[in-house]
């Protein structure tokens, strides 16, 4: 499919940027012309992923974030890389209500909620290279 | 009448622009109101406690009802 | 001086893209608590220098544009840069109501707005090779 756009942004994982970079890949996906759910969906699992990348992937390190977005006619994909400390496990970190730290009060329910708020999700990571998390939102374009 | 209302919102969702604009004027209105308060400029994280929206998303929708000025319309000429 | 916070963003120089940039370096710079003044200024450099890139550096073709932002305690630094065709002869460029494209109703006074806008102004370019525009804006702190 014809990529409509396209932009790459790298900030530090630091928790103020966090909703910087929601409202970044939000002011972005507009372009499109989502509805309001469709673009708290984006927001929601931007959130997640930025905040596992600070929290689980650099820990008390500040590290580079990195997230693209392509636009296409049917919807947005998102990817938010790190250079962190990687997943051991990637299917039971996707397991609903696992987290590696319980002791943060996680919930676990991080990669849960990306899943269900878009409408695909991929994780790639190795230990100690760090992680990408690939999404895909599909929008329903306003022609009705 | 609940009935049309229900068609609309199901065939008509909220997009995003409209809920834009409202953050931007509901903005813009608490900025006067700081202003006559305090006799000054208030500052975004001021207007963003007053609303509970994140400041970031106060930019962003006072974005929205600004007119693209340069590249279509040149200002001085 | 310490930086606060750094980011890097890549787009394409396609007109939607103007409002786009303006509201990234802007939502950055609310970190810094800034009035809606200092936002407006701010937007208003950041689209100048970006549109000048879409249509002096990239005139009909489609490159990238590139925005570093930086904070500081007591301001902003922003660069806009593109790999266009540059600027031949930047003091003649900088001059109030220089423009070479008057037929596009092109102002000329997109580099004297920015200086205006801004705390500095610097702007290095090289024929073929490309333009970087540097701005520097002071923030009032709120202590208060
Ligand atoms: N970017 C990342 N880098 C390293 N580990 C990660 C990353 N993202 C997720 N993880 C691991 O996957 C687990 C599950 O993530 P998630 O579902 O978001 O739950 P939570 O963040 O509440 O722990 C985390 O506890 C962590 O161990
Ligand atoms: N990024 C750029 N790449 C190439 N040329 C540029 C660039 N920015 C500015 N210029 C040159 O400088 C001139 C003056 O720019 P400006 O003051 O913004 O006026 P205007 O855009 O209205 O022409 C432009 O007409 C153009 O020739
Ligand atoms: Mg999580
Ligand atoms: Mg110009």
């Amino acid at each position: 499919m014809e990529k409509l756009n396209e932009m790459i942004i790298d900030f530090l994982s630091k928790s103020q940027n966090e909703s910087f970079a929601r409202v970044v890949v939000a002011a972005f996906a507009s372009q499109l012309d989502p509805t309001l759910d469709e673009i708290a969906d984006i927001k929601t699992a931007v959130s997640e992923a930025v905040t596992n990348s600070i929290i689980h992937g650099y820990e008390d390190s500040v590290g580079k974030i990195r997230i693209k977005a392509v636009l296409y006619e049917d919807g947005i994909e998102i990817w938010v890389q790190d250079w962190g400390k990687g997943i051991e496990d990637i299917e039971l970190a996707r397991q609903p209500l696992w987290t590696s730290k319980p002791e943060l009060d996680r919930s676990g329910m991080g990669f849960t909620i990306m899943e269900s708020f878009m409408d695909s999700l991929e994780v790639e990571s190795k230990p100690g290279e760090g992680t990408i998390v690939k999404m895909y939102k599909r929008l329903k374009t306003k022609k009705s | 009448i609940g009935e049309i209302r229900r068609y609309l919102r199901d065939n008509n969702p909220i997009r995003v622009s409209r809920s834009l604009r409202d953050v931007a004027y509901k903005a813009l209105q608490i900025r006067d109101n700081l202003v006559n308060k305090n006799s000054r400029e208030p500052s975004i994280n001021e207007i963003a406690e007053e609303m509970e929206v994140p400041r970031e998303e106060i930019v962003l929708a006072l974005d929205a009802i600004q007119e693209p000025v340069s590249l279509f319309e040149p200002i001085y000429h």
